[in-house]
């Protein structure tokens, strides 16, 4: 299992060379697009809780659908399985998939379908937990921890993958 | 910075009408004018790239007068040489290829060494380019009408009424752009099909037809669901199919279903062979890519994944998503074709399709050794002066042990299509061609083999 | 009686310690007074419910003094006599039913004919009781050490220190309730199979032992996932198997691999026989359920679906959900053991593995028919005093052919587990049984089907 550097790495990799020399060598160019698009195409949505807002992005439309008809578009947005608890945890990863989401988005260099990092699978599996403790604390009761991840987790979405957004 | 302006803009009007198209126009460059994303696709069809099992190789020949062609694919009977016994005396031991893009169709069909052993009929050009327009031409507006009378006519004189490989108005109607099936030979298939009893899950509108009392026909343009499209428009020619009387009325062999076994035996049952068997005088048959039946047997069609949902799969041009309109071997595009179901890495997938079609290629290579062995022990028999009464059951057993065999072999999937019915057809292939050995050697009952429960 | 859920670390186990559980106590009674809802589901493993292929049908019969069961599952025998002339000569030709729930395991084997006509080893006790504290006791604390010892006891006395079915112990470690496997046999066998090279992309765990350099041994209990113990736990028993030399050590034939070729070449290689065949006097082998084998080639182990995915799914209970300890065919809890991953109708689901099983039991049939032809051939041939050198080549084929078709015969999911490497392997067979015919009758190559490219 990558961890969350390796898997930023996938991320980058998934760039042509000529995107990931870009990315090396102008970092501070990143920024300013970045940026731009964070403001422009409302890249801040990534700070409202508003499922509506993700879809500003027209690639997030097929999730944004997608959870229309889902178990748990009555009952969670999106932050609530892809952000992790704690304020400054969530504000990390919705700054950095911000970041990093507006830039690929701008650059359109991103792999498609668009897939999951490994980070971003973690703390999915987190929040699935965080909910249904009640429902999954016997199946996990026994393992070492239980900690999504980890090899002795079992992982929710190899059963319930279609729960946030069918596939 | 501009990317983004665009595509916000690009979300609004997807494409301009440039020109007016109508079904009088052919010509895939004019339509191109409107759709210029999916003809930019549709052009790249010439690209030749090989995969382990499928694609194609670009093989540089010195173009002649009889074979203008200075690129074809490879040749399949180089690749295995037993192909030319299993086909000994037909047009297609002298030349065989791997099948390429849509873009040759034409050409390829045109130049094939098999248009000089034999004299072909206009029937073959159905498949092989753009007739919509041209059968309507010759049936004065009436596409049936066009259809048969150019089955009747020489290749020759066919060939020269068409003047581009399948295109736009093949599969689209110019107006709505819906799909529309145009082929003649696919809408009384399809309606064959829907007159038998076989039991065909996978196109719900035939189904539906049927409860709903079998009122009049089956009439697919009419009846069929987008969904169902999407596979009707390739099955149009990725079929099996034979030249039906002297009228050489082209002829999809499905009034029994679409299982070997009911082909075989709706073959059987009009006594139809393709050629008699140089070395062995048997009535044999030739298969030719049933793709649309094998896939019929598969997990894909009976989930509604349709051929164009793999090979034409989506793909983003900035705001909106396009068919890709490069048909081709979804192993050279499975990101697009095979990852918006299945959340596995690229690498994996490939290993997966290669394991199925390892398993297939595994039984192809038995069975065909078992085929040869069988021809060639017919062979001795008919030299040492055994009589046609006494080959009668050895011929038989050939005849059932090539079809099933050649039709895997002929269907262009290597299996992945339907991966444990073209390994079960192949293994039926084998039992046919060892129960011929052993028939001509005596003292067995081969019926056994049917009395199965 | 403490209320677990107080205590904060133990928040995630809602059940309450009723009683204190040590690596002693194989009475699941007393881990039911624990766990009752698991302990529930344990116990109607004594349901016997048909499917088409599957599930067991309860046959009542009269109790007698060698066999005090009241009820059995159907005879297979009766169901296809062909399995006694497979059989012929061993053990398996008087007595072979359908199996059924694991709450019969030990009296199913106690009172099996089987145990009559021959006298088998302790070994035998090892897959059909909770064997771990016993193996422990007769080892002086040491679990290897016991199971040697057991396996050279006679049938008999190694019964006598069971008292259970496979029980809670078997599965589970008693403090943390981690899945744990206690099988010598499988911890050899997983051993000697990540210690071969063939690829196993479905085990992670062997693969990351084998990439970080095969440091000391594979200790499966240390490396595995959980994931893979959801497996493992099952391959404890469902495997195929032989006992090894004069110490009837119990041994699963996996140093070369899993798959069916690597297994024959691993009997081939050590020389092993089950038996000589009565009618044709071959070297046979019996094979014997390898789901775990078999599982191990398809798409679910590829997609890393566990055995308990299917066969022990989460059902829910009130609040929480557990994992269905009524282990049984899946077909018997489509919604919970299917529908999860697939959205289709349980009836449509349990359409599509009948499909994949139809296909399968039909070529059964075809291999059946063939191999029992082949063996009737070589009766003959012995009868008019052929010499065994004249035999061994149709005997060769006999011994492969065989093997081949009870891997799959044998196999419980009628090819489920793997459907077209079943149906594969059985053309196989049948390809081995045919040329064993021509082989006696003389006159053909038989080495071309191996020179296959
Ligand atoms: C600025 C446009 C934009 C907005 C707004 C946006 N996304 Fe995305 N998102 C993208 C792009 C581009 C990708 C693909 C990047 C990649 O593959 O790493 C992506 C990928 C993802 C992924 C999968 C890749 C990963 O990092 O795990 C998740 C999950 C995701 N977005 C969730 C969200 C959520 C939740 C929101 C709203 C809070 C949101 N997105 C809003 C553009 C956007
Ligand atoms: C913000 C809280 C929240 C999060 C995060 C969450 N769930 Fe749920 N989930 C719920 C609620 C509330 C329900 C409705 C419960 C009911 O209907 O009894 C539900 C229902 C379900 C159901 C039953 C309905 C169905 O779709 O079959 C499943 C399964 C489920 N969740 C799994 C998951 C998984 C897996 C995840 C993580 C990928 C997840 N949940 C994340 C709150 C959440
Ligand atoms: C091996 C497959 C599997 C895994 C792994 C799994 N589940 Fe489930 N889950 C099921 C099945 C099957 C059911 C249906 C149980 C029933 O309806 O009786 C279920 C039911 C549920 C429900 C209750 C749905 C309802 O009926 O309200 C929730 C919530 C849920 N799962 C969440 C999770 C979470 C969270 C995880 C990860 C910690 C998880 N599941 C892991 C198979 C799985
Ligand atoms: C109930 C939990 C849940 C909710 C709510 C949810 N998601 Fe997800 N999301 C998931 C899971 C689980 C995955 C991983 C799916 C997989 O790996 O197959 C995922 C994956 C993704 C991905 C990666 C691409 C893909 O489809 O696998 C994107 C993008 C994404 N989510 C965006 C969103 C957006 C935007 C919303 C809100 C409209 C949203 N999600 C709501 C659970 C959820
Ligand atoms: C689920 C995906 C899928 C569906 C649906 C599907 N195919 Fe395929 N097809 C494949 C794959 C994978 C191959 C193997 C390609 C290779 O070996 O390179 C293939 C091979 C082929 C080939 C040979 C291509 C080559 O490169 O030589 C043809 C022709 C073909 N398919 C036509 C069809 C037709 C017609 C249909 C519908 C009746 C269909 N396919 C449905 C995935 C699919
Ligand atoms: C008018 C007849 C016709 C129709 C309609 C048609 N095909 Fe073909 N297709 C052909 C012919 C002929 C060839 C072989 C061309 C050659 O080898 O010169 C071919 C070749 C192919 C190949 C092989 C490409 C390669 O690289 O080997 C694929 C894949 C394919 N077709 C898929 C499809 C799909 C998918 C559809 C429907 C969306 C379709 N075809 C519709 C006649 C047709
Ligand atoms: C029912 C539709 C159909 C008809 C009728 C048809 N073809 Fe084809 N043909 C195809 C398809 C589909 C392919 C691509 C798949 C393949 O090659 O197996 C193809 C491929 C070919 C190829 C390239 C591969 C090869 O075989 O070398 C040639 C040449 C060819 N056809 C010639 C002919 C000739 C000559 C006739 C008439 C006797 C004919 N075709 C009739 C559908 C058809
Ligand atoms: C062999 C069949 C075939 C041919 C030839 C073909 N198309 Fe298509 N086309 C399709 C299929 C299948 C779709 C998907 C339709 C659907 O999903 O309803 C499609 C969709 C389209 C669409 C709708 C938007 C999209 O991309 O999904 C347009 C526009 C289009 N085609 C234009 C063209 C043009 C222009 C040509 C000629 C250069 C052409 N097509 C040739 C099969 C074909
Ligand atoms: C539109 C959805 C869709 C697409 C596209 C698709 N598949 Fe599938 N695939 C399925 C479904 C549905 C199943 C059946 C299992 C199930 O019900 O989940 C399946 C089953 C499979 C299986 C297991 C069955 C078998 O034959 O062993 C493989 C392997 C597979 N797909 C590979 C592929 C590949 C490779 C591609 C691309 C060339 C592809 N699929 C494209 C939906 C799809
Ligand atoms: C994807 C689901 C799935 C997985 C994973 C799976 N099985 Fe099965 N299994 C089935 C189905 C379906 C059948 C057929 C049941 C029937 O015919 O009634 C079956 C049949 C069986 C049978 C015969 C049951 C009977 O009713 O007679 C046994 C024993 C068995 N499996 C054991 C295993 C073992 C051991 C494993 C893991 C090594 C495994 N299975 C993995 C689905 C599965
Ligand atoms: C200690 C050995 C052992 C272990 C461990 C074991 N089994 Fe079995 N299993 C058996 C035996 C023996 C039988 C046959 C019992 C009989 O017929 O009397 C059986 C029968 C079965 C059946 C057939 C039930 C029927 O109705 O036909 C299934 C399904 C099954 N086991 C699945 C599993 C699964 C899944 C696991 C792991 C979670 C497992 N077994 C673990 C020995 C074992
Ligand atoms: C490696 C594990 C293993 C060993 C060793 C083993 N069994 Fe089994 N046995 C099983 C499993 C698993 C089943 C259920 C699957 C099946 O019946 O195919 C079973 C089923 C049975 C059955 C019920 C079905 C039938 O065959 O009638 C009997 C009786 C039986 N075994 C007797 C024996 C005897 C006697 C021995 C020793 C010679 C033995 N077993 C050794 C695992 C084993
Ligand atoms: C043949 C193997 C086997 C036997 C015997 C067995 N279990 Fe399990 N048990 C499992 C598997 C597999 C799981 C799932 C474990 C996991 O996912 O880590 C499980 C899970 C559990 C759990 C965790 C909660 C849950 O339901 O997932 C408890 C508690 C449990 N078993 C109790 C028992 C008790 C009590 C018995 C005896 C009455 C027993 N088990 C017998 C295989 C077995
Ligand atoms: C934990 C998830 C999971 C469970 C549980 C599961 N499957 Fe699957 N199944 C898969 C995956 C993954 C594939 C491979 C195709 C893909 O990648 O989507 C698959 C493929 C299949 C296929 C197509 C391959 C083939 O063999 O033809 C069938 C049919 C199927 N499953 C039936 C079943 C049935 C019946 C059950 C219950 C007895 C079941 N599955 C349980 C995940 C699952
Ligand atoms: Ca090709
Ligand atoms: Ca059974």
């Amino acid at each position: 299992m990558p961890d969350a550097r390796k898997s930023w790495g996938r991320t980058l990799l998934s760039a042509t060379t000529l995107q990931a020399v870009l990315v090396g060598v102008a970092f501070g160019a990143a920024l300013g697009i970045g940026g731009y698009t964070f403001i422009y195409a409302k890249g801040y949505s990534y700070l409202t809780n508003d499922p509506a807002a993700c879809a500003n992005c027209h690639v997030m439309d097929e999730q944004y659908s997608g959870w229309l008809k889902s178990s748990h578009r009555s009952v969670a947005v999106c932050n609530d399985c892809h952000t992790p608890p704690g304020t400054l945890g969530k504000y990390y990863t919705k700054a950095s998939n911000g970041f990093w989401h507006s830039y690929y988005f701008t650059t359109d260099t991103f792999h498609e379908p668009i897939r999951i990092t490994e980070r971003n699978r973690r703390v999915t599996e987190q929040a699935c937990r965080k909910c249904h403790a009640e429902v999954t604390g016997v199946i996990d009761a026994h393992a070492g921890g239980g900690e999504a991840g980890d090899d002795s987790a079992l992982s929710c979405i190899r059963c319930h993958r279609n729960v946030g957004h069918m596939h | 910075l501009v990317n983004i302006m665009e595509r916000k803009q690009e979300a609004r009007n997807p494409f301009y009408r440039v020109v007016e198209l109508d079904d009088e126009t052919d010509d895939p460059e004019v339509w191109g004018k409107n759709f210029p994303l999916q003809y930019d696709g549709y052009r790249r069809t010439v690209d030749q790239v090989r995969t382990r099992y499928g694609g194609s190789e670009a093989e540089p020949r010195t173009p002649t007068q009889a074979d203008p062609r200075s690129v074809v694919a490879q040749s399949r009977l180089e690749e295995d040489p037993r192909l030319k016994t299993m086909w000994a005396g037909y047009a297609f031991s002298k030349d065989f290829r791997e099948e390429r893009g849509h873009a040759y169709m034409l050409e390829d069909q045109t130049f094939t060494e098999r248009q000089q052993v034999t004299q072909q009929p206009g029937t073959c050009i159905h498949c092989h380019g753009s007739v919509y327009v041209p059968y309507k031409r010759a049936g004065g507006g009436d596409l049936m009408r066009g259809f048969e009378v150019m089955n009747q006519m020489k290749f020759g004189e066919a060939r020269k009424l068409v003047s581009h490989p399948v295109s736009c108005i093949d599969c689209h109607d110019p107006t709505s752009m819906q799909l529309r099936v145009t082929r003649p030979g696919f809408i009384e298939g399809i309606r064959a099909l829907a007159n038998s009893d076989d039991p065909v899950p996978q196109m719900p509108s035939v189904e539906r037809w049927r409860a709903d009392g079998r009122k009049d026909v089956y009439d697919v343009n009419r009846m069929a669901s987008r969904q169902e499209m999407r596979a009707f428009v390739c099955g149009q020619c990725h079929v099996e199919y034979y030249f039906k009387g002297p009228e050489k009325r082209l002829t999809y062999p499905w009034q029994k279903g679409l299982k070997i076994e009911q082909i075989m035996a709706y073959y059987d049952e009009v006594g139809h062979k393709d050629w008699e068997h140089l070395d062995s005088g048997a009535p044999v048959l030739k298969a030719q890519h049933p793709e649309f039946e094998m896939w019929n047997q598969g997990i894909h069609a009976r989930s509604g994944v349709a051929c164009a949902d793999c090979h034409m799969p989506y793909v983003r041009h900035g705001a909106m998503k396009i068919s890709d309109h490069h048909v081709r071997s979804p192993l050279l595009n499975i990101n697009n074709a095979c990852q918006t179901c299945h959340k596995w890495p690229e690498e994996e997938l490939r290993l997966r399709v290669e394991t199925i079609q390892g398993r297939t290629h595994r039984m192809r290579g038995l069975a065909m050794d078992a085929l040869v062995q069988l021809i060639a022990d017919i062979k001795v028999a008919r030299e040492q002066g055994r009589t046609d009464a006494e080959l009668q059951q050895a011929r038989d057993f050939q005849r059932r042990a090539q079809f099933y065999l050649d039709f895997v072999e002929a269907e262009n999937s290597t299996g992945f299509h339907a991966g444990q019915e073209a390994v079960r057809i192949l293994g039926e292939s084998i039992n046919f061609s060892r129960q011929g050995q052993v028939a001509l050697r005596g003292g067995v009952v081969v019926q056994a083999a049917h009395a199965t429960p």
